[in-house]
């Protein structure tokens, strides 16, 4: 008897566990497979018989999308923006993060205070602001696509900076600085052989968050009039909505298939992920 | 000449003060422990002798050469933290050759020290591993044999034992000492566990609020205690009236005899007894109330109308018949000869 | 000179901390000063000679900004969604994080990971694929403003879940819960009498960045064609730069006036905001 | 009959077996220490007595009374945990009241039971402070009011000591013991660390990879470890050639003696040997290569050209003129009547 009700236990907390994946499961995919049919199959949506469902299905729309030139070139603009928002805050935000936790603990706080702002002050009326003031007085600085990019690179400095912080107190990276140092290295060789070597998997981190963000972002390109992947996907949808639609999912697909890569291949190297600290 | 010499040294966080006028010296080859509760200020006397904290006033001297304005990485010493701090990267290996590579040994000499580092600390087996493949008390003989590698001028050890389980404390503590004894290197030693500073070091400096209480050998400071706040925190003692007699001696438990301080006729007084001093007789006007197992020695708690609660220490083959409720007598051993007097506070 | 030396190095220290504060504030202040100007002073802005600085200053933009009608209504269309946005998210979240811990700790890594997808999917994607799918399927349910609410919620999931389980893990929720539990307490009172009381700070937290995420969000109200605050901004910016301007100005400050006032309260009352599990 | 009784538990956390096979009976008023290193299911087993890890296989009675589906909060226990988990929000009375009130008893039971709580545990001076305003040690002493304050049928104690200074560690230990006796309750005490095990349990049970090695009094488990991890776990050994004579009685260290087990004319075995249980003498072939003063023993480590590395344990008044270097010769004392014999793995 006392077995069976053990089991019963473990059984309560399968089904508990269950529960929770396809609740889950239905926030999330339910949602998606509406979107997929959609996008993807020339029936009416509403109807859903068994006849209805293996039927009509067509990728053409999304092969006339992605082919598209404009498409392609707003592809390109974003992978761009990508790379220079990465390098911007990573140049900017991995040596302001290692020095201050090695050399100035107490400044860690304003750091975490500061890197929030760019949350805590809604973006909207910065952009609006800026873009306001630049156009007045230095509208040339506006004209480039990559006038983007500082805004980009400020608005993921929240995510970049706890990714970063996150990693260091992960490996300790105080008390290796000072081990290192009482070992007679300098700055650079702590910094080169010792944190970086052990922070890859928090760089990449921040760095995919980033990346995410950028390929998501509407507003700021929007209101700067830049073409980008997300102004021309809304564009492409307002002239061929069940072509756009496809071209959402598309790049929803790819970006998670994309960040699910990058996490493996860290996995396999030994390296592992946490996003808890973000 | 003292390998290493800290004079006057104060140091205050804000408003709270680290450090009040600390002066340490320590001999060539000397292991000295730091002993204190937490926020005395032994672990900030550390690292300011390692270069990590400047001190508002004072002077570091290692080797005869002031040091204080030298950055660590130019101190050329070995530090082992409570946490390990091995580099996640490397291998053992790897983490004890990291030092040498950084001061630019030969490939040669570099194989060669590492190789003996790896035998004197029984790393062999392990020598190859991750440190996330290794236990607490493996990784911490890694973190011992990097420090020691570069041959450093001075050990500093930081609670290297605090992380680990008691069995492996006390294992490691011995091989510390051993190997410090082996390569007479010049060692600072940071706990709080006042067994592990007796068992390892040649002085002890006790701490208190950023003051150094007294530094001295351990036996001697186990007998003689420069104040009550060392008599409590170096061991355990009873806190027993003594009274002055006309004679300059004291009376203590019954027995009349010399203190560490001359007595005065009717004058009362403290005297700090340990348990090992006193014995538990049977029959008597006290009570057992308590019987602690130690191993070789076991401890009875003994309740006396007169003395109040009071501690002894008996050798367990004696205490075998010795059982809570049962009626006894305490008194001073016949082998006590001289009692330490202590304050009335603290 | 040890003492001159002493002092050297903790003036070396100081000039440190001064250039940090000082570099932050070129990055955020000086372009709300340029911002500043724009707005309230009617001179040419490039123009900054000493007699330019104090005259022609005016509030009067915004003050028709903010007397504006649709300025107003969409305010209040704001602060609505911001209201309902916490609530349907803390309602979701609160139990969630909180069973979590203290009865399944072993999922929390699901979750974490969970709550992060929002940030990794594009949300840009999302909202052409959901706001396409729901317009060819149940268009009533677009009509409405609050239609935004399940959206921002879900956007402002990663936020707020991280808010409240850095909030558990701070007071160490699953053993208080286990010491309460074993002192014969039921779940609900160890959640109303023990947990609750002590998260106030990590609510308020989650409360706080998702308010300010929600009166910067742009993207999903200008797609769903909603009239909010960032976006009559927008529209009102088109038409008036200068008053437009001092409106977003008005907005930040404010946020940051009302987010500073929170943080000042909780902390007179002994609790402290973490922000690093953000 | 027995308080508490846990038969055949069995508990795997996926593929590591965390318990096999683990059965206890525990008496009224008994203080029992599960002692083990990390890892060794110590901490499982407390669990699932609380309640909180269900077991995969395995009853648990308490007082004669199938609890094993019973939730934790309908098992009337107490529980003190290393991180002392007082609640941020009330201060020491407050918390020490929260049992009492969630059973609902009246105002005036409740006041009386905290302010007696409040006096047995020394906390006037802190009994309206808040958890951040005390220190490690007195929280613990909340946390231990707490817990008695319901009167539990059970006291588990998981790790109490572990957060604390070495010296407030023994402090607390001690209070811990003599409040437990006082109460006359049941209670099961986890710890890491062998010398809290054998200072304050009636019976100790030795754990090691999820299995119970042996339970029994502090004095029995140190004088006839069952085995050679335990002899190896509680206290410190000498492992000793001890060769089988024809009558049944053994050679170690020069003398013949009778042992835990028969001997046999040339059979080879180890005898597990005490420090104290040698004796050092002056002049013979044998070095001394480390002294340890441990307070009222001293620890010599002495080379023994036939032996091996043996410590011993002397009165420190005895130890004055043993020096590192010295020449020696060690012997079984002549109190000895009789060794313990391990197998000669582990």
């Amino acid at each position: 008897m006392t077995t069976a009700t053990r089991r019963t236990g473990s059984r309560i907390a399968a089904v508990g566990k269950s529960t929770f994946l396809i609740l889950v499961g239905l926030y999330f995919v339910v949602p998606m497979l509406a979107m997929a049919r959609f996008a993807f199959q020339n029936v009416p949506t509403a109807l859903l018989t068994p006849e209805k469902i293996f039927t009509g299905w067509s990728a053409a729309g999304l092969w006339t999308a992605v082919t598209d030139p404009q498409v392609l070139s707003a592809t390109r603009t974003s992978l761009l923006l990508v790379v220079f928002a990465i390098i911007v805050n990573l140049a900017l935000l991995l040596p302001l993060a290692i020095v201050t936790e090695v050399r100035a603990p107490r400044l860690r706080p304003v750091l975490t205070a500061v890197t929030l702002l760019p949350w805590v002050i809604p973006p909207i009326a910065l952009v609006v602001g800026v873009a306001a003031t630049f156009r007045a007085t230095v509208p040339w600085f506006l004209a480039s696509n990559f006038s983007l990019v500082p805004f980009y690179a400020l608005w993921a400095m929240p995510f970049t900076y706890r990714a970063l912080d996150a990693g260091l107190q992960a490996i300790g990276a105080r008390t290796l600085y000072e081990a290192a140092r009482s070992m007679g290295a300098s700055l650079g060789t702590v910094v080169f052989r010792v944190l970086l070597p052990n922070m890859r998997a928090a760089v990449v981190a921040a760095g995919g968050l980033t990346a995410a963000m950028v390929l998501g972002e509407f507003a700021f390109a929007s209101l700067l009039l830049k073409t980008t992947l997300p102004t021309v996907m809304v564009d492409y949808q307002r002239g061929d909505p069940r072509g756009g639609l496809a071209l959402a999912l598309f790049v929803m697909v790819l970006t998670a298939v994309a960040l699910g890569l990058v996490v493996r291949t860290l996995r396999r190297r030994g390296m592992s992920i946490s996003t808890t600290g973000l | 000449m003292a390998a290493v010499e800290m004079t006057g040294i104060e140091k205050s966080f804000g408003p709270s003060v680290a450090l009040a006028d600390f002066s340490v010296s320590i001999g060539s080859g000397e292991l000295v422990c730091l002993l204190g509760p937490s926020g005395c200020g032994k672990t900030t006397a550390l690292r300011i002798l390692a270069g990590f904290e400047r001190p508002d006033r004072g002077t570091v001297v290692v080797g005869g050469k002031d040091v204080s304005d030298d950055p660590p990485e130019r101190r050329r010493f070995g530090m082992v933290f409570q946490d390990y701090s091995l580099f996640p990267n490397l291998t053992a290996r790897q983490n004890i050759e990291f030092g040498l590579k950084v001061q630019k040994r030969p490939a040669t000499e570099r194989a060669e020290v590492v190789e003996r580092m790896v035998a004197v600390t029984a790393l062999d087996a392990h020598a190859d591993k991750y440190p996330h493949q290794m236990s607490g008390g493996q990784k911490q003989r890694v973190a011992l044999a990097r420090a020691i590698a570069t041959s450093p001028r001075v050990l500093l050890l930081d609670e290297p034992l605090s992380a680990l389980d008691a069995k492996v404390r006390e294992t490691l503590r011995d091989e510390i000492r051993r190997l410090q004894q082996e390569i007479g290197v010049t060692t600072v030693f940071v706990t709080h566990d006042q067994h592990e500073a007796l068992a390892v070091a040649d002085r002890v400096g006790v701490m208190s609020n950023g003051r150094l209480e007294q530094l001295a050998p351990p036996r001697e400071l186990y007998l003689n205690p420069a104040n009550a706040f060392v008599a409590g925190f170096i061991g355990t003692v009873n806190r027993v009236d003594a009274v002055g007699q006309s004679d300059g001696r004291w009376r203590v438990l019954g027995r009349v005899l010399a203190g560490s301080r001359p007595g005065h006729e009717g004058v009362e007084e403290v005297a700090a007894v340990r348990p090992e001093q006193v014995a538990v007789d049977p029959d008597g006007p006290a009570t057992v109330v308590g019987v602690s197992f130690l191993g070789p020695i076991t401890r009875v708690t003994v309740d006396d109308p007169q003395v109040g609660q009071v501690l002894a220490d008996v050798i367990s083959a004696d205490a075998a018949d010795l059982r809570p409720g049962g009626a006894v007598r305490v008194r001073l051993r016949d082998d006590v000869e001289h009692v330490v007097l202590i304050g009335r506070s603290a």
